[in-house]
Formats: C-alpha cells, sequence, structure tokens
C-alpha cells in the first residue's frame, strides 16, 4: 500500500475529481472547442440545482434513508411560487411556496421518526400526495397566469464576470452542508444514526428529533432546489424537477455515500452531480442512436463507481 | 414470537384486500368474475415486478433495472414472435426466460466483481437495458402470438371455486414453481443468510458472491415472466419501460419484506400487489377526482405503513 | 344522460392537462353527461388497458381515450365495444375497427413544420432536430413526417438529433450544451418543447435562427414578442379532447360520423407571413400557462368558451 | 514425539489493513492434540491471525502448512473441508435465520450439533429461535457447537469465552480438554491467564502483529508470558482487602425497590452510595442484563421503584437516565458503537445527543477531551478512522471511555473488561476506583469473579431475578460467589 494509494483512501474526493477531469477531457476530444466558459458555465448551472437535490439525498442517506419526495417538492414550490407571484408579488410568493415543502417535511420526518416508518415508502407516499396536491392545486390557477420573478431568473441563468449566479446561492450552501456535516452535532449525529441507531439511542440521542429536524430541512433545501430551477428553466410546470429524482440518487451514490447510512458526504456528491451533467451533456452531443447513448450512460457510471472504488478501497 | 409478528403482518394484509374485495363489491354490485379476472391480468406484470424486487431484497440488494429488464424482455418477444406464431412461440418465451435470468445474473456479476453498490450498478444497468430495449425496438410494436395471450385470458373452472382466473393461477404456479424449490433449499437460504449479514454468512462458509448472482438471476427471471406478461397482455413490445420500478418497491416493503435484506416471503409482497391494485380500481369506479386520486393512494400508503409501524413498535416495547 | 369514461397515461404535462379540461368542459356545456370518470395517470399500454377495463366494470357508457400507443390497447377496446361501450380515441389512432378515431395527424405536424423550416433556411444548412421521448409511439409517427420533409431538401442536413422525451429542462440543457460547442445551425425544429429553447438562444447571446414549435401559450407569446425571432407554430390541439366527447355523444344518441377514422389536420401560424402573424396575434394568451396550447377549441367540435376550459369543471364539480 | 509434519504450520504471516500493519511476521506451530494459547495484547493481531488461517482474510505473505504441504485457504469453507474450524471474536451466525436454519446453511449436522449443545449445558435450546432474540452468551456457545460438531482437526477459539459467565467458562475449559484428549487441537486466545493455565500446554505470543515468543505453561510462566505481551512488566492490582471501604451514608446516588421486568427480573432492591463501586454477579441469563438495561432507560420495568438522589425517577428514554446521571457502558460493543465512525466521533457521540448541543462543535475543546481519554485509556489509534477496524479490546475501551469524556454521576459497567488484555484491565480498576474517589457511584456486573475484589466495594447476587446475596467486597472470594450465584445462600439476601 503505497502513500498515494493511502491519500486517495483518506480522500475519496481527489479520484473522483480525477474522473470528473477525464470526462470532461474526453468531452473535448469528441467535441474541440466546447470546453470552454461559455459551457463550464452551463454544466455548473444545472449541476447546481442537481446537486441541491442530491443534497436531500445525502443527508437522508447519511441516516440510512431516502427522500423520494425531494423532487416532487421542489416542483410544487417552484408552481407554487409562480403562480403566487401575480397575486402577493416575488418575495411573499417565495416565503409562501417553501410552506408546503416544509410541511411534505415535516411530513416525512414524522413518519420515519415517529412512526418508525421505512424513508423510501414514507417519502415515496408523500410525494405521490404532494403531485395530487400539485394537480389540484393547479386546477384552481390555470386563468391567473404564472411569473418567474427576475431575481430568480437572475440566479438561474446569468452570469458575472463569466461565472454562474446561482453559485451566490450555492457557494453558502455548499460551505454550509460541509461544514455541518462533520462539525455540528447535528451532522455529527446523522452520521451515527446511521451508523447504528441503537448506538445513538444509548448514548442518548432522541432519535426522531433527528429525523424530524432532517427531513424538514430537507424539504426546505428541495424547496430552494426548486425555486432555483424554475429560475433556470423558466417553465413553471407540473413536472418540472420530476425527471431529477433518479439523479439526484445517482448524484449522491456516484458521489461515495452509502445508502445503508453512516458513510460518504456532500463534497463526494457535488462532484457527482457535476460528472451526472457532463455525461449528461455527452450523451446529447453523441451522434449515435439513442439506444447506443444511453449504454454508454449506464456503462460509464458502473464504470466510474467502479475505477473509484479501485482506488479509495483497502481491501 | 418473531414468526408470529410476521405472519401477523401478512395476516393484516390478507385482511386489508378482503376488506377491499368487500368494499368494491359494495361500490360495484356488478363487481363478478369478470372484474376479478380484469383484476389478476392489471396486476400480472406488477405481481412479476414485485416478486423479482422482492427475491433481490430479501438478499440485502436492491433492483433499480427491473422495469428496464422488463422492457427488453417483453420487446425481444414481441420482435422475435412477429412472424412466428404458432409452437415456434413456445421456445422463444423460454428463450426470453433465460435472457432474462442472464440479464440479471449479468447484474449480480458486476456487483460481485466492481463490489460497487448494488443501487449504483443497477442504477447503471437501468440506463443500459433502457437503451437496449431501445436498440431491439424503437417504438412500440411487434406482436404476440395469439394462442399464448390466450393463456391468460378469461378463468379457469377450478372445482368448488368457481372461475379461478388464468391470470392468476398463471402467476401463483410460476412463482411456486421457481420459489419454493428454491426456497427451502441452501440456496434459498444462503439468499436470506447473505441479506441478513453478508460478513456472517460468509464466515458460516457462503458463497455471499455466487449467491447475488442467483439472486439477480432469480430476480431476472421473474422480471423476464413480467416482461412477457407485459407483451402477451398488450399483444406488442414497448420499448419505455414502464411504471413498474417504484411500484415494485412499494409493495415489497408493503408485503413485509425489509429493505436491507434477510427478512420477509413473497406472499405479503403478492398481497400487497393486489391491495394496490384493487385501491386503483376502487378510485375508478367510485369515479374519484384523478388528481384527488393520486392523493387518497399516497395516504393509503402512509397509512398503512405508519400503521404498520406503530403496531411493530408496540410489539417491539 | 350519460357516464363518459376517459383514459389518459401522461400526468402533469400541459397539452394533457388541457386535454383533460377540454373533455370536462365540453361534457359540462354538453348537458349531457351526468358523471364523468377520469383515469389520469402517468403509466403504459398494460397500464391503460387496467384503466379502460376498470372503466368497463364502472359501466360507463362511452370511454375517451388518447392512447399510449394504437395497437397496446386494441384488446381491452374491443372488450369495450364487445359490451356495447363507445370508444372513441383521441390524438392517436387505435387499431381496433369497433373504436372510432379522432386524431391529431402527428405524421402531418411533423411535416408541416419541418418544411418550413426547411424553406426558410433557404432550402440548405444544418437544422438542430429535438425530437420527443425515445420509444414513444407519436414520436415515431413525427419522426416519419420529419424525414419526408427531410427528402425532399437534400441540402439539409440534421447537425445533431436529441430526445428532449418532451421535458422542458432537459431541452433547455441540450440546446445550451449543443450552442456551447460553438458548432453553427440553421434552424431548429422541436417537438412541443419550445419555449426554453427560444429562452436559451436568447440567453446565450447567439444569433437567433428559426425555430418550428407547438402552438402552446409561451412559444406562440415569444412568436410575437421576441426581438428578431422568426419562427412557426404548428398547432396540435388538446382541445381534441373535447371534441372526442363530442363524438362520443352523437354516437350516443345514434349520429354516427361519416367516417370511423377522422384526420385532424395540423395548421402553420409562422411569424414571418401576414396570415400566420394575424393568428398568432389573435391566439395571444398571457394568462394561459405556457405549456398549454393556446387552440383551446375547435370550431364546429366543441362549444365551451375559454372561461369554461379554463375553469376545468366537469359535470357534477 | 513423533515425525509426523504438524496440523497446521504458519510462519511470516504478514497482514496490512491501509496504513495499519495488523502482523508483520506471526509464526504459529500445532500439532495433534495440542492445546496452544495464542496472547497478546489487544491490537496485538490475533483474530488477522485467526481469520488468515481460517480463510476469513487473504495475508500479503507468509507460508502456512496444513499437514506439511503449503497452503492458501481461500474461504472459511474452504478452512472447514481441510479441518480448521475457527469460531470468531464477533457471532458469525445469521441473525434473521433459526438456529436450525443457520445449522443447514454451514451444512452441520443438528444431532452432533445437539449433542454437543447439551455437553456445554444447553440441551434444552430450540431450534427453531431466531439468532437475534438469543442473549450473546448462547450465542457463543451455538457457535461453537457448531464448530465442534464438524469435528475439526484444529479448532480455533477466539475469546470464546470473554462474553460467558463463569459456569459456561467451565463448560467451555472441559469440552476443550475432551478435544484434546480425542487427539484433536485447540488454539486457545483468552486474555485470562487462569483458563489457559487450566487447558494449554503452551503459548505463542505475539506483540504488535510479531510472533516474539512460544513459552511453556508452567508455574510463573504468567509474568513471562505478560512481559513478553507488553514488553514490561504489570504490578498487580489493589484488592478490596487492602482498601479501606468507604462508610455508605446519606441518601443513596441509586435507590432500587421491586424491581421487575418482563423476562427474567422478577425483584431486585438494593442501593448504590456516592463513592462506592457496587459489583454484581450471576450467572447467565439470572435477570442481570435486564436490570441493567431497565437502569439505562433502555428497558420498560413493569414494577418497583427507582430512585436517583432520593427522588422517584421513570426513563422513558436512555436520555432520560442520562440526564439523571446514569450511564450505560452495555456489555455488547457492537451495541454501543457505531463502528463506521471515528474514534472521535465515538467517544464524543454523548456530547452532541441533545438538540441544544446540534450546533457548532467546539473542535479544539472537544479535541483536548477526546484526547484524553484516548490517553487515559490507551486506545489504540492506529485505525481511529473507524472504530470497526479497531481490536476487540480497543473498540471495548472506547464504550468506556466515552462516558469518561462526558462525565457521569452513576456508571453502570455491565462486563467492562470483556476481550480487554492484562494491562488494561490493571489499569481500568484503577479508573473505577478513580471515578468512585471522585464522588461517582458504580454498578458493576462482571463475569470474572476475581474482578469483585479487584474493583468493588460491596457486591450482590443475583439468582432467579432476586438479590440473593450481599457481601463485602473483601469477603467475595470465588468459592462464596460460586455459592451464592448458585442460588446456595447461607446468609440472608
Ligand atoms: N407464489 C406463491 N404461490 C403459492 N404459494 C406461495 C407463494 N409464495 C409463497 N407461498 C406459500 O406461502 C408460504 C409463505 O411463504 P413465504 O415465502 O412468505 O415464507 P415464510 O412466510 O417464511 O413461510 P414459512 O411459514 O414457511 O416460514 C410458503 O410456505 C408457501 O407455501
Ligand atoms: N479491517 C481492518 N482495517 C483496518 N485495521 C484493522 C482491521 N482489522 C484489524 N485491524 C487492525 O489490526 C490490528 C490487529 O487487530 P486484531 O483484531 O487482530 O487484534 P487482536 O489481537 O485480536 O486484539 P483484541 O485482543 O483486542 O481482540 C489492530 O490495530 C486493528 O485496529
Ligand atoms: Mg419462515
Ligand atoms: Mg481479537
Amino acid at each position: 500500500m503505497t502513500r498515494a494509494k493511502a491519500l486517495l483512501r483518506d480522500h475519496p474526493i481527489i479520484p473522483l475529481l480525477v474522473l470528473l477531469a477525464l470526462l470532461v477531457g474526453l468531452l473535448e476530444i469528441m467535441r474541440p472547442g466546447i470546453v470552454g466558459e461559455r459551457w463550464i458555465a452551463n454544466t455548473v448551472k444545472f449541476a447546481i440545482p442537481l446537486a441541491m437535490l442530491a443534497a436531500c439525498q445525502t443527508l437522508t442517506m447519511l441516516t440510512g434513508g431516502i427522500d423520494l419526495s425531494a423532487a416532487i417538492v421542489a416542483t410544487i414550490s417552484s408552481f407554487v411560487m409562480a403562480t403566487l407571484v401575480p397575486f402577493y408579488g416575488a418575495p411573499a410568493a417565495i416565503v409562501l411556496s417553501l410552506v408546503p415543502a416544509v410541511l411534505i417535511g415535516l411530513l416525512n420526518g414524522v413518519g420515519v421518526g415517529l412512526f418508525r416508518v421505512h424513508p423510501l415508502i414514507i417519502t415515496l407516499g408523500t410525494g405521490l400526495i404532494g403531485t395530487g396536491c400539485l394537480q389540484v392545486y393547479q386546477s384552481t390557477v390555470i386563468a391567473t397566469g404564472s411569473e418567474v420573478p427576475e431575481a430568480l431568473a437572475w440566479l438561474g441563468t446569468g452570469r458575472t464576470w463569466g461565472f454562474p449566479n446561482a453559485l451566490v446561492l450555492f457557494v453558502p450552501f455548499a460551505a454550509l452542508i460541509l461544514y455541518a456535516q462533520r462539525r455540528t452535532g447535528f451532522g455529527r449525529l446523522l452520521y451515527a444514526m446511521g451508523d447504528n441507531e441503537g448506538a445513538a439511542r444509548l448514548a442518548g440521542v432522541r432519535g426522531w428529533q433527528v429525523h424530524l429536524a432532517l427531513y424538514a430541512i430537507s424539504g426546505l433545501i428541495a424547496g430552494v432546489a426548486g425555486l432555483l430551477y424554475v429560475g433556470l428553466i423558466k417553465a413553471p410546470s407540473l413536472s418540472l424537477a420530476v425527471p431529477l429524482m433518479l439523479p439526484s440518487v445517482a448524484a449522491a451514490v456516484i458521489g461515495g455515500t452509502s445508502i445503508f447510512g453512516g458513510r460518504g458526504g456532500y463534497a463526494g456528491t457535488i462532484v457527482g452531480a457535476l460528472i451526472l451533467t457532463v455525461l449528461g451533456t455527452m450523451l446529447t452531443l453523441l451522434q449515435m442512436p439513442e439506444g447506443v447513448r444511453r449504454i454508454l450512460f449506464g456503462g460509464i457510471i458502473l464504470g466510474v463507481a467502479a475505477i473509484h472504488l479501485r482506488l479509495t478501497d483497502t481491501r | 414470537m418473531k414468526a408470529l409478528r410476521k405472519h401477523a403482518w401478512i395476516t393484516g394484509l390478507a385482511v386489508i384486500l378482503a376488506l377491499l374485495i368487500l368494499a368494491t363489491k359494495l361500490i360495484q354490485p356488478t363487481f363478478g368474475a369478470s372484474g376479478v379476472e380484469s383484476l389478476a391480468r392489471a396486476a400480472l406484470p406488477f405481481a412479476f415486478a414485485t416478486v423479482a424486487q422482492a427475491v433481490v431484497v430479501i438478499a440485502g440488494g436492491i433492483d433499480l433495472s427491473i422495469a428496464s429488464v422488463m422492457a427488453v424482455c417483453s420487446v425481444t418477444a414481441a420482435v422475435l414472435m412477429e412472424g412466428n406464431g404458432g409452437a415456434a412461440s413456445l421456445g422463444i418465451v423460454l428463450l426470453v426466460l433465460a435472457i432474462g435470468a442472464a440479464m440479471g445474473a449479468l447484474n449480480g456479476l458486476l456487483i460481485t466483481l466492481t463490489r460497487v453498490p448494488d443501487i449504483v450498478v443497477t442504477l447503471a444497468m437501468l440506463f443500459v437495458w433502457e437503451g437496449v430495449a431501445l436498440l431491439i425496438l424503437n417504438a412500440p410494436g411487434g406482436r404476440a402470438a395469439d394462442w399464448l395471450r390466450g393463456l391468460i385470458i378469461g378463468g379457469l373452472p377450478i372445482p368448488g371455486l368457481g372461475g379461478v382466473p388464468r391470470a392468476l393461477v398463471f402467476l401463483l404456479v410460476l412463482v411456486a414453481l421457481v420459489w419454493l424449490p428454491i426456497r427451502r433449499s441452501r440456496t434459498g437460504l444462503s439468499l436470506y443468510a447473505v441479506g441478513s449479514d453478508a460478513l456472517a454468512a460468509f464466515r458460516s462458509g457462503v458463497n455471499v458472491g455466487r449467491t447475488r448472482i442467483v439472486a439477480y438471476g432469480l430476480a431476472g427471471l421473474f422480471a423476464a415472466m413480467g416482461g412477457l406478461s407485459l407483451t402477451l397482455s398488450t399483444g406488442i413490445g414497448e420499448p419505455i419501460p414502464g411504471p413498474y420500478l417504484l411500484a415494485s418497491v412499494a409493495a415489497v416493503v408493503l408485503g413485509g419484506v425489509v429493505l436491507g435484506g434477510g427478512k420477509g416471503g413473497l406472499l405479503g409482497p403478492l398481497i400487497a400487489v393486489f391491495i394496490l391494485r384493487l385501491v386503483r380500481m376502487d378510485l375508478t369506479l367510485l369515479s374519484v377526482d384523478p388528481n384527488v386520486s393520486a392523493i387518497i393512494e399516497g395516504t393509503i400508503m402512509v397509512v398503512v405503513v405508519m400503521i404498520g409501524g406503530l403496531l411493530a413498535a408496540k410489539g417491539r416495547l | 344522460d350519460y357516464t363518459i369514461g376517459i383514459s389518459n397515461t401522461v400526468q402533469g404535462n400541459g397539452w394533457r392537462e388541457e386535454m383533460i379540461c377540454a373533455m370536462k368542459a365540453q361534457a359540462l356545456v354538453s348537458g349531457k353527461v351526468d358523471s364523468l370518470n377520469i383515469a389520469h395517470r402517468n403509466t403504459d399500454a398494460a397500464g391503460q388497458s387496467e384503466d379502460i377495463r376498470n372503466l368497463i366494470e364502472a359501466g360507463v357508457d362511452a370511454i375517451v381515450v388518447n392512447p399510449a400507443n394504437p395497437d397496446g390497447i386494441a384488446d381491452a377496446v374491443k372488450e369495450a365495444t364487445d359490451k356495447g361501450i363507445v370508444v372513441v380515441a383521441v390524438d392517436q389512432g387505435v387499431n381496433a375497427d369497433s373504436a372510432y378515431v379522432l386524431s391529431n395527424n402527428q405524421e402531418e405536424y411533423a411535416y408541416l413544420g419541418a418544411k418550413w423550416l426547411f424553406e426558410t433556411i433557404g432550402g440548405s444548412g444544418s437544422v438542430v432536430y429535438m425530437r420527443g421521448a425515445a420509444g414513444a409511439a407519436a414520436d415515431d409517427d413525427r419522426d416519419r413526417g420529419f424525414k419526408r420533409a427531410l427528402a425532399e431538401f437534400p441540402d439539409v442536413t440534421v447537425a445533431q438529433e436529441v430526445f428532449t422525451g418532451w421535458q422542458q429542462d432537459k431541452g433547455k440543457q441540450q440546446i445550451l450544451d449543443y450552442i456551447a460547442t460553438g458548432i453553427p445551425f440553421d434552424g431548429i425544429w422541436t417537438s412541443g418543447i419550445d419555449n426554453v429553447i427560444v429562452d436559451a438562444l436568447v440567453e446565450s447571446d447567439v444569433d437567433l435562427v428559426p425555430v418550428v414549435g407547438a402552438d402552446n401559450a409561451g412559444f406562440v407569446g415569444q412568436l410575437a414578442s421576441v426581438e428578431g425571432l422568426t419562427g412557426a407554430a404548428v398547432t396540435n390541439p388538446g382541445s381534441i379532447g373535447g371534441a372526442g366527447v363530442t363524438l362520443a355523444l352523437q354516437i350516443l344518441e345514434g349520429q354516427m360520423p361519416a367516417e370511423r377514422v377522422v384526420l385532424v389536420d395540423p395548421a402553420l401560424w409562422a411569424n414571418n407571413d401576414d396570415k400566420g402573424k394575424e393568428m398568432i396575434a389573435a391566439a395571444q394568451n398571457p394568462d394561459l400557462d405556457p405549456e398549454w396550447p393556446v387552440s383551446v377549441s375547435i370550431d364546429g367540435w366543441t362549444d365551451y368558451s375559454m372561461e369554461e376550459i379554463i375553469a376545468c369543471k366537469g359535470p357534477g364539480e | 514425539m513423533t515425525h509426523e509434519a504438524p496440523l497446521l504450520d504458519a510462519s511470516g504471516v504478514e497482514k496490512r489493513f491501509g496504513a495499519v500493519v495488523a502482523l508483520k511476521a506471526a509464526a504459529l506451530t500445532i500439532r495433534r492434540g495440542e492445546i496452544v494459547a495464542l496472547m497478546g495484547a489487544n491490537g496485538a493481531g490475533k483474530s488477522t491471525f485467526v481469520k488468515i488461517l481460517t480463510g476469513a482474510l487473504r495475508a500479503d505473505s507468509g507460508h502456512v502448512r496444513i499437514r506439511g504441504t503449503e497452503r492458501v485457504v481461500g474461504s472459511p469453507a474452504e478452512a472447514r473441508r481441510s479441518g480448521l474450524v475457527p469460531v470468531y471474536q464477533e457471532p458469525s451466525l445469521i441473525p434473521d435465520l433459526d438456529v436450525a436454519d443457520n445449522l443447514r446453511l454451514g451444512g452441520t449436522d443438528p444431532a452432533k450439533f445437539k449433542a454437543w449443545m447439551a455437553e456445554l449445558g444447553f440441551s434444552t435450546l430450540d431450534l427453531s429461535a431466531m439468532i437475534h432474540s438469543l442473549p450473546l452468551a448462547t450465542l457463543r456457545i451455538i457457535d461453537l457447537a457448531r464448530a465442534l460438531a464438524s469435528e475439526p482437526d484444529v479448532l480455533l477459539l477466539d475469546e470464546m469465552t470473554a462474553a460467558l459467565p463463569t459456569d459456561l467458562v467451565e463448560a467451555v475449559l472441559r469440552v476443550v480438554k475432551q478435544q484434546a484428549e480425542a487427539g484433536r487441537s485447540v488454539i486457545y486466545i483468552s486474555h485470562r491467564f487462569a483458563e489457559i493455565a487450566q487447558v494449554c500446554q503452551r503459548a505463542v505470543v505475539l506483540r504488535d502483529g510479531a510472533t516474539v515468543g512460544d513459552v511453556p505453561i508452567e508455574a510463573g510462566a504468567e509474568e513471562r508470558i505478560v512481559e513478553m505481551m507488553l514488553g514490561e512488566a504489570i504490578k498487580p492490582g489493589e484488592t478490596a482487602a487492602q482498601r479501606a471501604a468507604p462508610a455508605p451514608s446519606g441518601t443513596p446516588r441509586l435507590a432500587v425497590r421491586g424491581l421487575g421486568a418482563t423476562g427474567k427480573l422478577t425483584d431486585v432492591s438494593f442501593a448504590l452510595h456516592p463513592g462506592e463501586v457496587l459489583g454484581v454477579v450471576a450467572l447467565e441469563g439470572q435477570g442481570q442484563d435486564e436490570l441493567f438495561e431497565v437502569l439505562a432507560g433502555a428497558r420498560k420495568p413493569d414494577r418497583g421503584v427507582i430512585e436517583v438522589e432520593g427522588s422517584p425517577r421513570r426513563f422513558a428514554h436512555p436520555a432520560d437516565a442520562i440526564a439523571a446521571g446514569l450511564s450505560f457502558v452495555p456489555g455488547n460493543r457492537a451495541d454501543a458503537l457505531a463502528m463506521q465512525q471515528s474514534v472521535r466521533d465515538n467517544l464524543a457521540l454523548p456530547f452532541s445527543a441533545h438538540p441544544r448541543a446540534w450546533g457548532p462543535i467546539h473542535m479544539r475543546r472537544e479535541g483536548e477531551i477526546v484526547a484524553r481519554t484516548i490517553e487515559r485509556l490507551q486506545i489504540d489509534t492506529r485505525a481511529q478512522g473507524e472504530v470497526g477496524r479497531l481490536s476487540g479490546g480497543n473498540q471495548q475501551k472506547v464504550t468506556i471511555g466515552r462516558w469518561l469524556a462526558h462525565g457521569c454521576d452513576t456508571l453502570l459497567l455491565f462486563d467492562p473488561t470483556r476481550g480487554i488484555d492484562v494491562r488494561t484491565k490493571r489499569q481500568i480498576y484503577p479508573l473505577v476506583r478513580e471515578l468512585a474517589a471522585s464522588g461517582a457511584a458504580v454498578l458493576f456486573y462482571s463475569s470474572e469473579l476475581e474482578e469483585i475484589q479487584l474493583a468493588c466495594d460491596r457486591c450482590i447476587v443475583i439468582f432467579n431475578g432476586r438479590v440473593v446475596d450481599t457481601m463485602p467486597a473483601s469477603k467475595a472470594d470465588e468459592p462464596r460467589l460460586m455459592r451464592a450465584a448458585y442460588g446456595l445462600t447461607e446468609s440472608a439476601a
């Protein structure tokens, strides 16, 4: 076992970054000239909402959970916000739109924390309920129009000195999560709960409190991600962020977070989201039948995960 | 004690199913043999997907590629049967089953070889199999042999029971044929052992890798049955995977199979599938606003698992 | 008075939502419908067959269905018509002789838009071809129309072919990626994911190229307001759903249509000709959901007002 | 001595886990009919060696000869076919299968298994019991009986007795001796010299992953072996007789009256005063597990009163007990540790339990406390990034260290020296005394009777869920404790 390998094992983010760089290199070979300021900004713009939704998955996965309602929650927030703007103006609409997000999160937390339901099933259920509620809600606002506030569009699509404005939101957000996961009591509990809930209990941790807070936070993050995404896409719809559900899970697991809990972290997830976004671009630009594209997409995901494991594993 | 509780869960599900059947009869007094028959037929692909998922989950994994594998099998069957209607279609069925099992085994093999977590591998394979399905058939098409389609339509007169839907018989016979011999064998035990504690299983002398491959292979086999049932019920192959992934996970968990592995059987998930289908049917019969019906389906799912969680917690203290 | 069943397999998409609202509004204003029984969810042909059979169980008089694909639900449709239920397929045809079809001509839809695009770029150049969902029947039909037009313009090439999956976010990301390659292109054909494409062009500060889209409110608005944008909207009325209800009611009342299959041919509104400009100006409706088609009614087939379809209320609501 | 090749002969075995060198020159030879002790401090590499010999791990290099032929044992199944059968330090049974299915899984003959269980004193075990519902001690015995049923040439027992109460230890030792008499061999790992002296002929000593000695067991060998193991001599511990017992007075810190809980706890009363270490002695399954769980808030009592500082308390959750100053070190370290987390995170876990403490961690202050605890318990930090990779004994230290770091008024120690090496044990007893001296009250269940005199002031003996005897530790010699533990009390409770 060499020093280099020990380094890789202790910092699994490094090989992930290397793999990302390789993919970008491959893309540049495929389409010379594509990797420029504009492309990077676009990629980052699209990776950010994905990375935010993947934060919901990362945090819940640390406790052995998952939040399958996150993409729907994001959609709900964005749609509710856009349809409320004509009535209440942007600031109030933004605040109001986060209410259902937190509510769904709390419901998840109650189910997981107090009723001991598996997170996968409860978030699937609340996602269904959320979808239904959204459909019912939209049938009441068809005629009133919708509007994406300037500020969100600026945040979602704009660039300043070449940097996507979304970074204004994302950098502090990511810094907060990265800090919280290892340097706050709450972060430590997420890992401990996912690792051995019984042990955490014996150490005096009341699991339901953690779950309730966690899923509420997850709902809030999803809501904010939805607002950012609608600023980027500028077309509120009933399924806006729904296509991000599987990718958000994928970003977290490619980034090295275990669905069984106790392992991983947000840094890997961010790179995971970037990798997926770059892969999406490759898929778009490949001149091949759609079937072949998807096979390559899956194959590369598997390859990245396998290489990453090889590089960081000690066994 | 634990066994009692497990069976209590299945009994509870059976009671819910019975109540739902009763409710259906109340909502629609004409509900009868044909209703049951169409229910069974509708449940077929869900049931196979669920059984496939259940086997993998019992063995401690999860298969996100189930619906894509079904799609590949469905289009393969539909393409091959186009123009090969007669006896050849029997061979095609066997071939597709073998292909499904092989695809599943490949999933398992990749998990074992790369040591990448199940969820990542099967997520990647979800895209791969989706791509394969599109290469085989780029739009809905192909066809199914008519005599095969007849197999799952209508009822089978069984003494004492009246007409039992063929689809139901087909489902139970196939699942029992594959699962029951395995369940009690060393292989079956290994599935549960690996799901329960892979390290302890390895130390007890179980070949963990082989067991994983078997689990995924079985899942592939059941998924192939699901894919075939899709082809048989629609008469064509559709390359876009249907809504079977999340539905299978939901039914597996509702059916008392614990995510993480080692616990549960196939009966619970099967009952859960019928419960979910029947809820759907009742909502249509009641002509509930479609948007509200999503809310109701979600609520039922949440409430049932919450009650289950509550009961389990009571039992634990 | 009648009970009408409705079956639809895509949820959360503006076009389909408008279709459902048109069905509700038409049923309401006709005064002949007691209740609507709507099955509206994301599913495949097998799931749609299940819904249709549930509607049969529910005892509806007619079923208006937007088929997942023409063949997959043929059996279920036949079962319905065998029971004397009137079945009208809208938007997409269905291969069952006993059903009536009132469908948008998808091949023509693509042909019309593509032909306009190729002419507008001067008969030569390269275009970005942004399709719908790989493996979907409607996408396949449209592809045929697009290819037919392409064959007529030997100097036009497809610079890039992508599948948006009819998802706004995916479409926008794809076109931004393509713009970033720096490879020039002369026009964009979209399968209805259109306004985000125009947004992307504007946001990227590149020269606006001609864009073909559907008559979605957002895109039609852009055709009138975006400086320097040349584009054409091809009509693809979601209100065909309302027409389907009308047809079903006519048949129930004994007025048989002359033809079993009626194809509604699309129209093209281009903002580079006067007639098109007029149509576009008349169709402006900033209050409409940007995903909703602006052609909310079809003369001779629907009777509701703009307010009524937007209210989206059916009988008994 | 015959010239037959040794049954098992390993030399130069090396194994690294990342930066951790677990083994660097391990060697061991065993012949037919021998019982050899494998000794070493916590983390010396004993378990790793056993895992390599039985195919659960692959060595990086080294030679293993079985009956004279060089072999690479690929898996536990293969080891078993070669006649090498281990009982690992952690139970290797499938939690969600019942006993019978566990036997079938490994291809064990149930009849032979049953015979061995009977031999070990479990003639009534229900084969349809689920593994996860059985107590740890029973699991250890099942593991052993399963190994014995396959009639191994070499049986490898890794701290088989650590979690066993005295009566079961005796049974195990008897069976081990029988094995040797039948011409089979046993490699026996334990930190208890008394057991080794009873059954082993010689001891192979590992230090820091290298075999440093092969010593015959004879009078006076103990000190030599300890010195080899540790690289230093240690002095014997102070016993209760040499200590002035504090006179308990005033309000007890913890008073328990008529406590009962479903299961085996029927009626237990006692008082525990500040500054006092109260020993608890019981055979397997007399209700001691339930008693500690109830006091820790991990189980609801059916009846009885718990008073802390004179006021009655009800614990609905361990957090309540902790708030009342009662901290619990469970017997099974797997119950207490988040195995994939670092030593630091495990030690500091209680700090973060309350929502008040969910905010930023004061890294420097916490770091100091953690460092002090590691220092105080001499936790081997080579693999500190993941507690699960520490050796068993070091894991055990972390479970105790957590409450030292956190501070507590009343410490509930359930067999805290399970699997801990001599040196550390000799550090833990003074530690417990120190805690008591600083005003803490300690309830101390031990499966090693000699510990009562080494650590406690007083002790109670529980039989059948009741306190059957109470005595000062200075009078608690082994024979008296044993008699009481079997319910043969002469003095009233
Ligand atoms: N698909 C099926 N078709 C028919 N019968 C089945 C099917 N699956 C399970 N069974 C029956 O139901 C019983 C319960 O099956 P399951 O797989 O849930 O195991 P289990 O609950 O652990 O059973 P056991 O009572 O044997 O422990 C089986 O023993 C079998 O007889
Ligand atoms: N999987 C692993 N990864 C990293 N380090 C490990 C792993 N397994 C063991 N080690 C390390 O190897 C060394 C030897 O451990 P081992 O378990 O063999 O000790 P031991 O002699 O059995 O100790 P004890 O008496 O405490 O059980 C320890 O430092 C331990 O932390
Ligand atoms: Mg059973
Ligand atoms: Mg050890």
